[in-house]
Protein backbone atom coordinates (compact mmCIF):
# COMPACT_ATOMS: atom_id res chain seq x y z
CA UNK A 1 0.00 0.00 0.00
CA UNK A 2 1.46 3.51 -1.17
CA UNK A 3 0.46 6.83 -0.02
CA UNK A 4 1.99 9.81 -1.52
CA UNK A 5 2.07 13.55 -2.40
CA UNK A 6 4.21 14.67 -5.13
CA UNK A 7 5.07 18.54 -5.13
CA UNK A 8 5.99 17.76 -8.96
CA UNK A 9 3.77 16.63 -12.49
CA UNK A 10 3.24 12.75 -12.33
CA UNK A 11 2.04 10.41 -15.41
CA UNK A 12 -0.69 8.20 -14.00
CA UNK A 13 0.49 5.59 -16.65
CA UNK A 14 3.72 5.09 -15.16
CA UNK A 15 1.70 4.62 -11.55
CA UNK A 16 -0.66 2.00 -13.02
CA UNK A 17 1.87 -0.25 -14.74
CA UNK A 18 4.29 -0.37 -11.41
CA UNK A 19 1.27 -1.11 -9.70
CA UNK A 20 -0.14 -4.52 -11.53
CA UNK A 21 2.97 -5.67 -12.05
CA UNK A 22 3.70 -8.83 -11.19
CA UNK A 23 0.10 -9.80 -9.56
CA UNK A 24 -0.89 -13.42 -10.74
CA UNK A 25 -3.44 -13.81 -8.20
CA UNK A 26 -5.51 -10.59 -8.82
CA UNK A 27 -8.01 -10.18 -11.43
CA UNK A 28 -8.99 -7.01 -11.04
CA UNK A 29 -6.90 -3.64 -10.90
CA UNK A 30 -9.24 -0.27 -11.17
CA UNK A 31 -7.69 3.02 -11.21
CA UNK A 32 -9.06 6.59 -11.40
CA UNK A 33 -7.47 10.01 -12.27
CA UNK A 34 -8.50 12.98 -11.71
CA UNK A 35 -6.94 15.73 -14.13
CA UNK A 36 -6.80 19.66 -13.16
CA UNK A 37 -10.25 21.01 -16.13
CA UNK A 38 -9.19 24.25 -17.87
CA UNK A 39 -13.50 25.14 -17.46
CA UNK A 40 -12.87 26.98 -20.82
CA UNK A 41 -10.14 29.40 -19.59
CA UNK A 42 -11.88 30.49 -16.53
CA UNK A 43 -9.78 28.08 -14.01
CA UNK A 44 -5.80 28.94 -15.33
CA UNK A 45 -4.18 27.27 -12.06
CA UNK A 46 -5.11 25.33 -9.03
CA UNK A 47 -3.27 25.40 -5.94
CA UNK A 48 -3.39 22.79 -3.31
CA UNK A 49 -2.10 22.45 -0.10
CA UNK A 50 -1.51 19.33 2.29
CA UNK A 51 -0.10 19.33 5.97
CA UNK A 52 2.49 16.79 5.16
CA UNK A 53 2.67 13.88 7.21
CA UNK A 54 -0.86 14.72 8.89
CA UNK A 55 -2.68 14.55 5.18
CA UNK A 56 -1.09 11.18 4.59
CA UNK A 57 -1.89 9.72 7.89
CA UNK A 58 -5.08 10.68 7.31
CA UNK A 59 -5.53 9.32 4.12
CA UNK A 60 -3.72 6.05 5.37
CA UNK A 61 -7.12 5.41 8.16
CA UNK A 62 -9.24 5.49 5.30
CA UNK A 63 -7.25 3.71 2.88
CA UNK A 64 -7.12 1.05 6.03
CA UNK A 65 -11.14 0.83 6.03
CA UNK A 66 -11.18 0.40 2.22
CA UNK A 67 -8.49 -2.80 2.44
CA UNK A 68 -10.47 -4.55 4.73
CA UNK A 69 -14.56 -3.40 3.90
CA UNK A 70 -13.38 -4.42 0.18
CA UNK A 71 -10.90 -7.18 0.53
CA UNK A 72 -8.16 -5.41 -1.01
CA UNK A 73 -5.28 -7.56 -2.07
CA UNK A 74 -3.67 -3.55 -2.40
CA UNK A 75 -4.25 0.18 -3.35
CA UNK A 76 -2.27 3.40 -4.33
CA UNK A 77 -2.85 6.54 -3.90
CA UNK A 78 -0.72 9.92 -5.34
CA UNK A 79 -1.62 13.26 -5.02
CA UNK A 80 -0.26 16.50 -6.25
CA UNK A 81 0.04 19.37 -3.97
CA UNK A 82 1.23 22.42 -5.25
CA UNK A 83 0.51 24.84 -8.58
CA UNK A 84 -1.16 22.82 -10.85
CA UNK A 85 -2.11 23.69 -14.57
CA UNK A 86 -4.99 22.90 -16.75
CA UNK A 87 -4.79 18.90 -18.06
CA UNK A 88 -2.47 17.65 -15.39
CA UNK A 89 -3.34 14.72 -12.92
CA UNK A 90 -4.42 15.99 -9.65
CA UNK A 91 -4.92 12.05 -7.93
CA UNK A 92 -4.62 8.84 -9.31
CA UNK A 93 -5.90 5.81 -7.29
CA UNK A 94 -5.38 2.18 -7.85
CA UNK A 95 -7.10 -0.40 -6.50
CA UNK A 96 -6.17 -4.20 -6.66
CA UNK A 97 -8.80 -7.16 -6.37
CA UNK A 98 -9.79 -10.38 -6.72
CA UNK A 99 -13.05 -9.09 -8.50
CA UNK A 100 -14.42 -6.44 -10.69
CA UNK A 101 -16.35 -5.31 -7.83
CA UNK A 102 -14.61 -5.29 -5.14
CA UNK A 103 -11.69 -3.24 -7.39
CA UNK A 104 -14.50 -0.50 -8.44
CA UNK A 105 -15.99 -0.19 -5.44
CA UNK A 106 -13.44 0.41 -3.38
CA UNK A 107 -11.77 3.15 -6.07
CA UNK A 108 -14.99 4.84 -6.03
CA UNK A 109 -15.70 5.05 -2.36
CA UNK A 110 -11.79 6.35 -1.67
CA UNK A 111 -12.24 9.05 -4.37
CA UNK A 112 -15.64 10.60 -2.61
CA UNK A 113 -13.47 10.73 0.57
CA UNK A 114 -10.40 12.46 -1.09
CA UNK A 115 -12.62 14.45 -2.85
CA UNK A 116 -14.86 15.94 0.42
CA UNK A 117 -13.00 15.29 3.37
CA UNK A 118 -9.10 14.76 3.04
CA UNK A 119 -7.08 17.36 4.42
CA UNK A 120 -6.50 19.51 1.38
CA UNK A 121 -7.02 22.94 1.29
CA UNK A 122 -7.45 24.38 -2.74
CA UNK A 123 -7.45 27.42 -4.26
CA UNK A 124 -8.45 28.53 -8.10
CA UNK A 125 -6.82 31.28 -9.69
CA UNK A 126 -8.60 32.46 -12.51
CA UNK A 127 -8.69 35.84 -14.41
CA UNK A 128 -10.83 36.86 -11.49
CA UNK A 129 -8.20 36.51 -8.74
CA UNK A 130 -7.75 33.48 -6.57
CA UNK A 131 -10.34 31.81 -4.31
CA UNK A 132 -10.75 29.20 -1.90
CA UNK A 133 -12.80 26.42 -2.76
CA UNK A 134 -14.50 23.70 -0.64
CA UNK A 135 -16.33 20.41 -1.89
CA UNK A 136 -19.56 20.60 -3.59
CA UNK A 137 -22.98 19.46 -2.38
CA UNK A 138 -22.42 16.45 -5.00
CA UNK A 139 -19.50 15.77 -3.05
CA UNK A 140 -20.78 15.13 -0.14
CA UNK A 141 -23.41 13.58 -1.68
CA UNK A 142 -21.11 10.98 -3.17
CA UNK A 143 -19.46 10.27 0.21
CA UNK A 144 -22.70 9.60 2.40
CA UNK A 145 -23.55 6.90 -0.09
CA UNK A 146 -21.15 4.85 1.82
CA UNK A 147 -22.79 5.90 5.18
CA UNK A 148 -24.40 2.72 6.80
CA UNK A 149 -24.23 0.68 3.69
CA UNK B 1 7.93 27.86 22.03
CA UNK B 2 5.62 26.10 20.16
CA UNK B 3 5.42 25.97 16.52
CA UNK B 4 2.13 27.06 14.94
CA UNK B 5 0.83 26.18 11.38
CA UNK B 6 -1.92 27.85 9.68
CA UNK B 7 -3.41 26.70 6.68
CA UNK B 8 -6.17 27.54 3.65
CA UNK B 9 -7.59 30.46 3.76
CA UNK B 10 -6.49 31.26 7.69
CA UNK B 11 -2.62 31.33 5.99
CA UNK B 12 -4.12 34.31 3.95
CA UNK B 13 -6.16 36.27 6.90
CA UNK B 14 -2.79 36.22 9.03
CA UNK B 15 -0.65 37.08 6.34
CA UNK B 16 1.36 34.49 7.88
CA UNK B 17 2.04 30.80 7.79
CA UNK B 18 4.31 29.68 10.52
CA UNK B 19 5.78 31.07 13.68
CA UNK B 20 7.10 30.12 16.98
CA UNK B 21 4.85 31.58 20.09
CA UNK B 22 5.44 30.78 24.13
CA UNK B 23 2.31 29.46 25.38
CA UNK B 24 1.96 26.20 27.41
CA UNK B 25 -1.89 25.64 26.37
CA UNK B 26 -3.82 25.96 23.28
CA UNK B 27 -6.14 28.30 25.09
CA UNK B 28 -3.37 30.44 26.22
CA UNK B 29 -2.13 29.91 22.43
CA UNK B 30 -5.62 31.20 21.26
CA UNK B 31 -5.55 33.91 23.56
CA UNK B 32 -2.05 35.86 22.34
CA UNK B 33 -2.95 35.29 18.54
CA UNK B 34 -6.13 36.82 19.12
CA UNK B 35 -4.90 39.11 21.26
CA UNK B 36 -2.51 40.26 18.28
CA UNK B 37 -4.94 39.98 15.44
CA UNK B 38 -8.70 40.10 16.62
CA UNK B 39 -9.73 38.85 12.99
CA UNK B 40 -7.87 35.91 13.15
CA UNK B 41 -8.63 35.12 16.71
CA UNK B 42 -12.25 35.26 15.91
CA UNK B 43 -11.05 32.91 12.44
CA UNK B 44 -9.47 30.15 14.68
CA UNK B 45 -12.54 29.70 16.25
CA UNK B 46 -15.00 29.42 13.24
CA UNK B 47 -16.67 26.74 12.48
CA UNK B 48 -15.32 23.88 11.24
CA UNK B 49 -11.43 24.13 12.26
CA UNK B 50 -10.04 21.66 14.03
CA UNK B 51 -6.67 21.89 15.60
CA UNK B 52 -4.11 19.66 15.90
CA UNK B 53 -1.54 19.06 18.53
CA UNK B 54 1.94 17.47 17.12
CA UNK B 55 -0.42 16.21 14.07
CA UNK B 56 -3.64 14.65 16.44
CA UNK B 57 -6.39 15.93 16.16
CA UNK B 58 -7.69 17.75 19.60
CA UNK B 59 -11.22 19.11 21.05
CA UNK B 60 -10.76 21.69 23.77
CA UNK B 61 -7.49 22.55 25.70
CA UNK B 62 -4.12 21.15 25.67
CA UNK B 63 -0.77 21.29 27.41
CA UNK B 64 1.50 22.71 25.16
CA UNK B 65 5.59 22.57 25.71
CA UNK B 66 8.59 23.80 23.80
CA UNK B 67 8.48 21.24 20.77
CA UNK B 68 4.63 21.44 19.86
CA UNK B 69 3.60 21.40 17.00
CA UNK B 70 0.19 23.19 16.68
CA UNK B 71 -2.01 23.31 13.19
CA UNK B 72 -5.06 24.91 12.74
CA UNK B 73 -7.58 23.22 9.88
CA UNK B 74 -10.01 25.13 8.10
CA UNK B 75 -12.85 23.37 6.50
CA UNK B 76 -10.74 21.09 4.05
CA UNK B 77 -11.68 21.28 0.73
CA UNK B 78 -10.72 17.42 -0.57
CA UNK B 79 -8.20 16.40 -3.39
CA UNK C 1 -13.10 6.41 -29.14
CA UNK C 2 -10.47 3.34 -29.66
CA UNK C 3 -11.35 -0.38 -29.74
CA UNK C 4 -8.83 -2.93 -30.29
CA UNK C 5 -8.00 -6.45 -30.30
CA UNK C 6 -4.17 -7.63 -29.61
CA UNK C 7 -2.63 -11.02 -30.25
CA UNK C 8 0.69 -9.79 -27.79
CA UNK C 9 0.81 -8.58 -24.44
CA UNK C 10 0.11 -4.83 -23.81
CA UNK C 11 0.87 -2.56 -20.41
CA UNK C 12 -1.84 -0.82 -19.75
CA UNK C 13 0.12 1.75 -17.88
CA UNK C 14 0.81 3.16 -21.51
CA UNK C 15 -2.76 2.76 -22.26
CA UNK C 16 -3.49 5.07 -19.90
CA UNK C 17 -0.76 7.50 -20.42
CA UNK C 18 -1.61 7.58 -23.88
CA UNK C 19 -5.31 8.40 -23.38
CA UNK C 20 -5.06 10.97 -20.49
CA UNK C 21 -2.72 13.05 -22.28
CA UNK C 22 -3.85 16.44 -23.34
CA UNK C 23 -7.35 16.31 -22.02
CA UNK C 24 -7.80 19.95 -20.53
CA UNK C 25 -11.86 19.40 -20.29
CA UNK C 26 -11.94 15.78 -19.30
CA UNK C 27 -11.67 16.06 -15.54
CA UNK C 28 -12.22 12.27 -14.77
CA UNK C 29 -10.98 9.52 -16.24
CA UNK C 30 -11.50 5.84 -14.77
CA UNK C 31 -9.57 2.53 -15.89
CA UNK C 32 -10.48 -0.93 -15.33
CA UNK C 33 -7.91 -3.70 -16.22
CA UNK C 34 -8.66 -7.41 -15.90
CA UNK C 35 -5.49 -9.80 -15.10
CA UNK C 36 -5.18 -13.11 -16.11
CA UNK C 37 -5.27 -15.19 -12.30
CA UNK C 38 -2.87 -18.28 -11.60
CA UNK C 39 -5.70 -19.93 -9.31
CA UNK C 40 -2.68 -21.48 -7.83
CA UNK C 41 -1.57 -23.34 -10.22
CA UNK C 42 -5.40 -24.26 -11.32
CA UNK C 43 -4.77 -22.63 -14.53
CA UNK C 44 -1.62 -22.18 -16.50
CA UNK C 45 -2.52 -20.82 -19.67
CA UNK C 46 -5.97 -18.89 -20.88
CA UNK C 47 -6.57 -19.31 -24.08
CA UNK C 48 -9.10 -16.35 -25.98
CA UNK C 49 -10.58 -16.66 -29.18
CA UNK C 50 -12.50 -13.62 -31.11
CA UNK C 51 -13.75 -12.85 -34.60
CA UNK C 52 -12.29 -10.42 -35.89
CA UNK C 53 -13.99 -7.42 -37.21
CA UNK C 54 -17.22 -9.00 -35.93
CA UNK C 55 -15.69 -8.51 -32.70
CA UNK C 56 -14.79 -5.31 -32.55
CA UNK C 57 -17.78 -4.56 -34.59
CA UNK C 58 -20.27 -5.71 -31.80
CA UNK C 59 -18.29 -3.79 -28.75
CA UNK C 60 -18.82 -0.79 -30.89
CA UNK C 61 -22.22 -0.96 -30.29
CA UNK C 62 -21.95 -1.35 -26.70
CA UNK C 63 -19.10 1.57 -26.87
CA UNK C 64 -20.98 3.81 -28.66
CA UNK C 65 -24.94 3.09 -26.09
CA UNK C 66 -22.14 3.47 -23.23
CA UNK C 67 -21.08 7.05 -24.94
CA UNK C 68 -24.56 8.43 -25.04
CA UNK C 69 -25.52 7.00 -21.67
CA UNK C 70 -22.92 8.52 -19.72
CA UNK C 71 -22.01 11.64 -21.33
CA UNK C 72 -18.30 10.37 -22.30
CA UNK C 73 -16.04 12.20 -23.47
CA UNK C 74 -13.77 9.52 -25.32
CA UNK C 75 -13.23 5.69 -24.39
CA UNK C 76 -10.69 3.42 -25.24
CA UNK C 77 -11.38 -0.73 -24.92
CA UNK C 78 -8.26 -2.82 -25.77
CA UNK C 79 -8.43 -6.97 -25.16
CA UNK C 80 -5.98 -9.18 -25.67
CA UNK C 81 -6.84 -12.78 -27.61
CA UNK C 82 -4.89 -15.84 -27.95
CA UNK C 83 -2.97 -17.10 -25.22
CA UNK C 84 -2.83 -15.58 -21.86
CA UNK C 85 -0.50 -16.62 -18.82
CA UNK C 86 -1.19 -15.94 -15.37
CA UNK C 87 -0.64 -12.15 -14.68
CA UNK C 88 -0.86 -11.10 -18.14
CA UNK C 89 -3.46 -8.19 -18.89
CA UNK C 90 -6.83 -9.49 -20.93
CA UNK C 91 -8.62 -6.54 -21.04
CA UNK C 92 -8.10 -2.61 -20.12
CA UNK C 93 -10.82 -0.08 -20.54
CA UNK C 94 -10.84 3.33 -20.13
CA UNK C 95 -13.54 6.44 -20.15
CA UNK C 96 -13.19 9.81 -19.71
CA UNK C 97 -15.89 12.22 -18.61
CA UNK C 98 -16.49 15.54 -17.26
CA UNK C 99 -17.36 14.38 -13.51
CA UNK C 100 -16.17 11.16 -11.93
CA UNK C 101 -19.42 9.60 -11.69
CA UNK C 102 -19.80 9.55 -15.41
CA UNK C 103 -16.56 7.87 -15.30
CA UNK C 104 -16.71 5.08 -13.07
CA UNK C 105 -20.31 4.00 -14.13
CA UNK C 106 -19.34 3.76 -17.98
CA UNK C 107 -16.15 1.79 -17.35
CA UNK C 108 -18.55 -0.96 -14.72
CA UNK C 109 -20.82 -0.88 -17.23
CA UNK C 110 -18.49 -1.83 -19.97
CA UNK C 111 -16.84 -4.71 -18.22
CA UNK C 112 -20.06 -5.80 -17.47
CA UNK C 113 -20.90 -6.39 -20.94
CA UNK C 114 -17.44 -7.69 -21.94
CA UNK C 115 -17.80 -10.19 -19.50
CA UNK C 116 -20.78 -11.63 -19.87
CA UNK C 117 -21.49 -10.96 -23.90
CA UNK C 118 -19.03 -9.79 -26.03
CA UNK C 119 -17.92 -12.08 -28.53
CA UNK C 120 -14.91 -14.20 -27.03
CA UNK C 121 -14.48 -17.82 -26.89
CA UNK C 122 -12.24 -18.19 -23.67
CA UNK C 123 -10.60 -21.73 -22.91
CA UNK C 124 -8.65 -22.72 -19.77
CA UNK C 125 -5.64 -24.56 -20.17
CA UNK C 126 -4.86 -26.74 -16.52
CA UNK C 127 -3.51 -29.29 -15.41
CA UNK C 128 -6.38 -31.52 -15.67
CA UNK C 129 -6.71 -30.92 -19.13
CA UNK C 130 -8.65 -28.19 -21.26
CA UNK C 131 -11.66 -26.62 -20.85
CA UNK C 132 -14.14 -23.81 -22.61
CA UNK C 133 -15.87 -21.68 -19.69
CA UNK C 134 -18.95 -19.39 -19.78
CA UNK C 135 -20.14 -16.33 -18.38
CA UNK C 136 -20.13 -17.02 -14.24
CA UNK C 137 -24.12 -16.45 -12.99
CA UNK C 138 -22.41 -13.40 -11.18
CA UNK C 139 -21.43 -12.30 -14.68
CA UNK C 140 -24.61 -11.79 -16.06
CA UNK C 141 -25.94 -10.98 -12.70
CA UNK C 142 -23.86 -7.88 -12.92
CA UNK C 143 -24.85 -7.38 -16.79
CA UNK C 144 -28.40 -6.93 -15.50
CA UNK C 145 -27.92 -4.15 -13.19
CA UNK C 146 -27.76 -2.41 -15.66
CA UNK C 147 -31.32 -3.01 -17.80
CA UNK C 148 -34.16 -0.42 -17.00
CA UNK C 149 -31.76 1.58 -15.49
CA UNK D 1 -18.26 -21.51 -52.34
CA UNK D 2 -19.17 -20.23 -48.96
CA UNK D 3 -16.49 -19.56 -46.50
CA UNK D 4 -17.80 -21.14 -43.34
CA UNK D 5 -15.80 -21.08 -39.95
CA UNK D 6 -16.40 -22.45 -36.75
CA UNK D 7 -15.95 -20.85 -33.01
CA UNK D 8 -14.76 -21.64 -29.84
CA UNK D 9 -16.34 -25.46 -29.06
CA UNK D 10 -17.73 -26.11 -32.46
CA UNK D 11 -14.08 -25.97 -33.58
CA UNK D 12 -13.11 -28.15 -31.43
CA UNK D 13 -16.04 -30.73 -32.27
CA UNK D 14 -16.02 -30.29 -36.12
CA UNK D 15 -11.80 -30.29 -36.32
CA UNK D 16 -11.59 -27.82 -38.64
CA UNK D 17 -11.41 -23.84 -38.10
CA UNK D 18 -12.97 -22.89 -41.59
CA UNK D 19 -14.03 -24.72 -45.23
CA UNK D 20 -15.36 -23.82 -48.22
CA UNK D 21 -18.61 -25.42 -49.17
CA UNK D 22 -20.50 -24.80 -52.30
CA UNK D 23 -24.01 -23.96 -50.92
CA UNK D 24 -26.98 -21.59 -52.05
CA UNK D 25 -28.63 -21.41 -48.77
CA UNK D 26 -28.13 -21.07 -45.27
CA UNK D 27 -30.38 -24.09 -44.96
CA UNK D 28 -28.48 -25.96 -47.72
CA UNK D 29 -25.61 -25.54 -46.13
CA UNK D 30 -26.37 -26.99 -42.78
CA UNK D 31 -28.11 -29.83 -44.12
CA UNK D 32 -24.35 -30.57 -46.01
CA UNK D 33 -22.73 -30.11 -43.02
CA UNK D 34 -25.07 -32.52 -40.91
CA UNK D 35 -24.84 -35.21 -43.41
CA UNK D 36 -21.13 -35.01 -43.37
CA UNK D 37 -20.99 -35.06 -39.34
CA UNK D 38 -24.16 -35.50 -37.98
CA UNK D 39 -22.76 -34.52 -34.06
CA UNK D 40 -21.45 -31.27 -35.67
CA UNK D 41 -25.07 -31.03 -37.96
CA UNK D 42 -26.70 -31.03 -34.42
CA UNK D 43 -24.56 -29.05 -31.97
CA UNK D 44 -24.60 -26.07 -35.15
CA UNK D 45 -28.50 -26.09 -34.48
CA UNK D 46 -27.85 -26.22 -30.39
CA UNK D 47 -29.23 -23.90 -28.07
CA UNK D 48 -27.40 -20.42 -28.04
CA UNK D 49 -25.72 -20.83 -31.15
CA UNK D 50 -26.31 -17.69 -33.39
CA UNK D 51 -25.22 -17.41 -37.30
CA UNK D 52 -23.67 -14.88 -39.06
CA UNK D 53 -23.61 -14.35 -43.05
CA UNK D 54 -21.19 -11.47 -43.68
CA UNK D 55 -20.67 -10.89 -40.35
CA UNK D 56 -24.49 -9.53 -39.40
CA UNK D 57 -26.05 -11.81 -37.31
CA UNK D 58 -29.11 -13.74 -38.98
CA UNK D 59 -31.97 -15.52 -37.87
CA UNK D 60 -33.54 -18.31 -40.12
CA UNK D 61 -32.56 -19.31 -43.44
CA UNK D 62 -30.30 -17.18 -45.50
CA UNK D 63 -29.33 -16.72 -49.46
CA UNK D 64 -25.56 -17.67 -49.52
CA UNK D 65 -23.10 -16.59 -52.89
CA UNK D 66 -20.31 -17.96 -53.61
CA UNK D 67 -18.45 -14.86 -51.52
CA UNK D 68 -20.57 -15.76 -48.51
CA UNK D 69 -18.54 -15.80 -45.02
CA UNK D 70 -21.12 -18.06 -42.82
CA UNK D 71 -19.76 -17.95 -38.84
CA UNK D 72 -21.28 -20.15 -36.28
CA UNK D 73 -21.03 -19.05 -33.08
CA UNK D 74 -21.58 -20.96 -30.00
CA UNK D 75 -22.64 -19.13 -26.77
CA UNK D 76 -20.18 -16.45 -26.09
CA UNK D 77 -17.63 -16.58 -23.05
CA UNK D 78 -17.17 -13.13 -22.46
CA UNK D 79 -13.29 -11.69 -22.35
Amino acid sequence: MTIRLSETPFDPGAELTAFSRGRTETGAVATFTGLARAERGATAILELEAYPGFTEAQIGRIADQARERFGLHDLAILHRVGKIGPGEPIVFVATAASHRRAAFEACDFLMDYLKSRAPFWKKEHGPDGARWIEPSAQDHADRERWDGR
Amino acid sequence: MARVLLFGPLRDLAGWRDREVEAASLAALRGLLADEDADLGLALGGPGVQVAVDQAVVRGDAALTARSEVAFLPPMSGG
